[in-house]
């Protein structure tokens, strides 16, 4: 049993976290989310820095590390608000191309050359495991609407997924091929836009995959990354309210020093821990492949989501006026925490999965 | 004890139910209805606001010298229900019907009353409020803005912040230091503040919804006569807390009433929507929430009429007040909030979207509600005032 | 409109509270629940001040009032903890005899010489108004279960409610008759003690009431006055804290002016004074007979006792190890407050009930 | 990062498993299972914890010379959680295996740790806890009871509180004021005290469940030898401080063992009960409820192994220990309740009632609950922790 960090896990985390504040302090992505959005010609760098291939192994082109890894990575991400195509690009979109062994792309992918983007909720904007058919496809032909996209606006591939009437399916399509019509979705969260497919008889290269097996494991990745980026934008927000609460001074002193304050910290603090705890624990269970996977990742995402929603409010709340302004950065933290819960299942849907695991195994 | 309304109650809520009918401004309220931007948008409000005054529905509890009506206090707590209910324009004098107007009718000198009142109803001169600062918000008696005593009045310099309707108002109410030698309390004075005086600035103030609800004032040397005190010189603080506990009695009514609408609107919303391949409507998680919603609105509602009671009886908004505005802030945020989870991967999506449920308004709505409980009195600031003025526990600073 | 009590309903409420204040304060009160129970030699007492008649109009021997002056001494009743059959008798057994115009009866009970007392829930423990057979009945002789029959111990007369093969029914039987065996059965809350009866061809008289109406009219005057009993307790329990966090030092000033104390008895203070409009309103609309007097008395019902749980709660933490002890009154307003929760239905059934009255109306 | 046992760790794990099914005292745990009462009771446990210890299970951590194995810290994990898993019955030693005994280890003279440590694994000598007082629960620096300096020792008069097993101990740990002339801190002296010394006296105080769990002490003029000081005279303060950190940091993983156990019993009572024609199980909002508290207990579990880390690596438990103890009082309280309310109706028949379900246990548990939030550190007592030492917020009092 072993419950931390590696000295090299940590080291990761910290050089991740030096370049984050280095090149995306807040300010930087405020301009990216009220502006055009993220450039495109700043993604090849994350390539140089190994972490699109992290948990690819070594005789595939990639740093020969594990999921965790890519977690510790998503954490930090998410602690900055990172508006870039990882979670698209390097947790579905790649993990896809490896389920279905498309060798070339993966190395596009790996190299930074390309980006790749994954269309999963169909026109109901569920993000579901079922062979309930969202897409038609005739063995050439792809056709069908993709909702919630995410950046799809500086992809150059779109992973498609999807029930067909014969299953379950993955399938790779150029964003910008013929019978592709594509457009961004204005989101509340600047920071990680949401794009919108249509398919209309595109030619399409379906994926061989392992069936439903394949989607639970993307959904589970995305899960746990989900809730890896949750844990880190909440300790974060919960850093600014500590900064505003020790010097902050109301009735001649700092407002951190009124417990109706601090608690609302303290409070906030336990539910990210008890969230990392869940989040780290599903992250190494995806990693690991265990039986408990899907179960750990659900119920992961649901708490550290819930658990950033709230500490974001109260690092708002805490904050009092200032903390409402569109100037301070605490509002994007609290609109991707939203953003975060609302996509693949609120805590509702998720817990009605856990649900039946525990009470209903087969 | 009895929910419902008298003989002459009854006539007064069906009339005003029907001239809101007749009365609404084309296009109000369907579904493509744009509202006008700019200048437009105040002259808009002015004249919805002059045609409510015509009507009789201003200031109907106010004296009639001032061009009220001196009708009874329950009128006006229908009044407020049925424009609610109606979802009608509000009048332009939101601060000056709730704040300024009841300060000075309490407060203020028989020339303040005759020169301000009657434009408060009218809407022909708006009002906006100046008593946070950057430095005071819930500490309010710690603010800074200088009012120094020269011949005749006072210049103020200084800066407030969180004021609505500012960039379009005439006159601020204002609390600024007259006086730093003492207690922090005992130095303050409260003024009447001419918005067109040189040295005005106002800057609108962008909130977390994009919106510029608020603005920042900046006074830089601003004149005002001395007549333009309320109360003593010096005695601000307790004028301040007239403006204050008013602002919080009448809140109420016209909070619940917006609510209870917001809940309807909820009801639809959850019929419409599908989650999980029925219904969000037919979900019992979503039934258990709509029906704890629902009782929240309905304990909202009468502890208000119950808070109104006492007001009635002793012609002063006590500290109850704080306890319905805590209870209905908490409670907007958990309804916008229940829309959202409703709206499942929709709630992404924002104003501008045509793929956004209703135009993105929940999403607005729902971030609009985390102020709510920081406006007004902060939610730590009410639970003192409920610990201490309303349950006598010692005071916690 | 008018919100609040008439000076003669202020004066009947000054009058409950000083009687319960002089005849059973809280040692009274711990005494009876620890040992043998109500003496039902206490009872006429209460038949010498008209409160058992209290809504009963006076041309048949009551007071001439109406419900909400009966919900003021409930309320009161229940800040007191009064541990005799006024729920069963009054609020219940009364109500059922005149639904079904048992006048001999109705003046036994009003007089005091009898106390009557409702057996609602089988063997399942509902308190539903529903059709399902609940008792056998065959024109002449009774027989079923009924669990948690308040104040069987004290009570002559036993109202049997249930649904037949032929409908929703009323009936009386003697407690002592032949073919009724009852008996007490062990209660978490001493203050008010649960039965349970057996019938097996007992035989009884069937009450002539309007159906299912009547049935749903005694419900929501149990549900209407349960809330009653718990915003009175709910407010004694905070009042109880109030007292001692006044006066308890620790760090050399009184617990109630730390705000992680004195924020959790405003909380609670306003969840019990929300929960009391409620409360009014619903007891007004029953008492009239409104349309929403059921959906009414059910949110009531269902938010007075999550109050006055939480209330307790509340003052338990803050009295601290005290507040623990079996010495201290308050377990037994906990007790009590637990007891209004678990009966007539927890909160999550009666929601489901408010749910269909607001989203499905017939 | 591995959530797994190494090899050796699953050995040890099965070796203890195994040892508790071939061991469990006779029809342990068997529906009709009644502890023996009084005397008989004091035997059964101190029996069962000599078997423990003859079997290698008790003071895995602590050094061979005093009794101990020396094994690495996670075989006490596992033994925790496994002793919770099997529901066996506790260790007699529980104040002393966690309480006393680390106290000693840390701050005891070579004398006191060779005359006490053996015989609190054994189940020889049994131990209990004399902090808290009447005046002084949160507050527990503000102790009166005083600690008179004679020759050759101390003279103890005054009252303890809350003190679970003292009606059964040999000793105590004691902290009383040995000089009142300073700051309330720093007149603090840590004892040990002989339970059998003349002038103690113990009164059981019965609890909101109407069991007796805990007592109170009364101590008349108790004479106490100077080497029975743990640490230096006024230093009791830290003494005690070195006390509760090792307590929270013991009770973590044993609780939460419970808790899972807990769980797992929730779950079979919500299977075989019917609320509205239908399993509990089966009702949407208990399912939700029930994710919910299975994801508490999860991230509870993980929570600790986490602090349990960090232990390993400073070797002193850390202000972590206060969340986990903050969030599993509250899991806690949250499960016992959600058995009541799947219980529906016959939440109200307690123990002693044939109608109940399950004996009443669930009543009793739920009821013992509300003590979580307030021993071992109150719940806003560990808050104010949190946001001191850990989230370095200024203090608050």
């Amino acid at each position: 049993m072993d419950f931390a960090f590696s000295e090299e896990q940590e080291m990761l985390r910290a050089s991740a976290r030096e370049l984050m504040n280095d090149r995306y302090p807040p300010e930087r992505v405020a301009a990216i989310a009220d502006g055009g959005g993220f450039d495109r010609e700043e993604w090849p760098a994350i390539a140089g820095l190994g972490w699109i291939g992290i948990s690819v192994p070594e005789e595939q082109g990639g740093a020969g590390l594990g999921f965790l890894e890519e977690l510790v990575i998503v954490e930090e991400l998410g602690r900055a608000l990172y508006p870039g195509p990882f979670l698209s690009t390097v947790v579905l979109g790649l993990e896809a191309l490896r389920l279905g062994r498309a060798e070339e792309l993966i190395s596009d992918i790996l190299s930074g050359k390309r980006i790749a983007t994954v269309g999963w909720a169909g026109e109901d904007g569920r993000f579901d495991v079922d062979p309930a058919p969202k897409v038609s496809w005739d063995d050439e032909r792809l056709s069908g609407v993709k909702l919630f996209v995410p950046d799809i606006g500086v992809s150059d591939l779109l992973v498609i997924v999807g029930g067909t009437a014969q299953g379950a399916g993955l399938w790779t399509v150029d964003r910008d091929a013929e019978g592709v019509t594509w457009r961004e979705l204005p989101t509340v969260d600047g920071t990680r836009r949401q794009g919108e497919v249509t398919l209309r008889e595109a030619r399409a290269t379906a994926l061989h995959i392992d069936g439903p097996a394949s989607l639970e494991r993307l959904r589970d990745r995305a899960l746990a990354a989900l809730a890896a980026e949750a844990v880190g934008l909440g300790s974060r927000a919960i850093e600014l309210a500590l900064d505003h609460t020790r010097t902050r001074e109301q009735f001649g002193k700092p407002i951190g020093a009124f417990q109706a304050v601090a608690h609302q910290l303290a409070q906030a603090f336990l539910e990210v821990e008890t969230a990392r705890s869940l989040c780290y624990w599903a992250g190494w269970a995806v990693a690991e492949g265990t039986p408990e996977a899907s179960t750990a990742a659900a119920a992961a995402k649901a708490r550290a989501a819930e658990a950033a929603v709230a500490a974001c409010e109260r690092a708002i709340q805490t904050h009092g006026g200032i903390g409402f302004t569109w100037e301070h950065p605490l509002h994007r933290y609290y609109k991707r925490a939203l953003g975060i819960a609302a996509t693949f299942g609120w805590g509702d849907s998720l817990r009605a999965r856990v649900a039946a695991d525990l009470l209903d195994p087969p | 004890m009895d929910f419902r309304d008298t003989a002459e109650e009854a006539r007064f809520r069906s009339a005003l139910r029907r001239w809101l009918q007749e009365n609404l401004p084309e296009g109000w309220g369907s579904p493509g209805y744009q509202e006008p931007e700019g200048e437009a948008r105040v002259e808009f409000y002015r004249d919805w606001s002059r045609r409510l005054y015509e009507a009789g529905y201003v200031g109907l509890h106010w004296p009639k010298r001032y061009g009220g009506h001196e009708a009874p206090l329950t009128f006006q707590a229908i009044l407020l229900e049925e424009v609610g209910r109606a979802e009608a324009p509000e009048h332009i004098g939101v601060i000056g019907l709730g704040m300024a107007g009841p300060t000075i009718l309490a407060r203020g000198t028989e020339e303040q009353k005759e020169r301000f009142l009657r434009k408060i109803l009218t809407g022909e001169e708006v009002w906006c409020q100046g008593f946070s600062e950057p430095g005071a918000g819930s500490d309010l008696a710690s603010l800074q803005t200088k009012a120094v005593q020269t011949d005749g009045g006072f210049v103020v310099t200084g800066q407030k912040v969180w004021s609505s309707f500012a960039h379009i108002a005439d006159w601020s109410i204002l609390v600024a230091r007259s006086d730093d030698s003492g207690d922090k309390h005992a130095g303050l004075t409260y003024f009447l503040m001419d918005m067109h005086a040189p040295g005005v600035e106002v800057r609108p103030l962008r909130q977390i919804t994009g919106d510029a609800e608020f603005n920042e004032i900046f006074m830089d040397s601003v004149k005002i006569p001395a007549d333009r005190v309320v109360g003593e010189v010096g005695d601000g603080w307790s004028v301040a807390i007239t403006t204050l506990m008013n602002e919080r009695a009448n809140l109420g009514f016209a909070l619940t009433s917006r609510l209870d609408v917001a809940f309807r609107k909820l009801v639809t919303l959850a019929k419409a929507t599908g989650t999980n391949g029925t219904r969000a409507a037919d979900d019992p998680l979503v039934r258990d929430r709509l029906a704890s919603l629902w009782t929240d609105v309905q304990a909202l509602r009468f502890t208000n009429y119950r808070a109104f009671s006492s007001f009635l009886r002793t012609g002063v908004p006590g500290p109850e007040g704080s306890v319905a505005k805590l209870f209905w802030s908490e409670t907007n945020q958990r309804l916008t909030k229940t829309a959202l989870q409703i709206e499942g991967a929709f709630a992404m999506l924002g104003t501008g979207s045509d793929r956004a449920v209703e135009g993105g308004r929940w999403q607005n709505l729902q971030l609009r509600s985390r102020g709510n409980t920081i406006e007004a009195g902060t939610s730590e600031i009410l639970r003192n005032i409920i610990a201490e003025r309303v349950l006598g526990l010692p005071k916690s600073r």
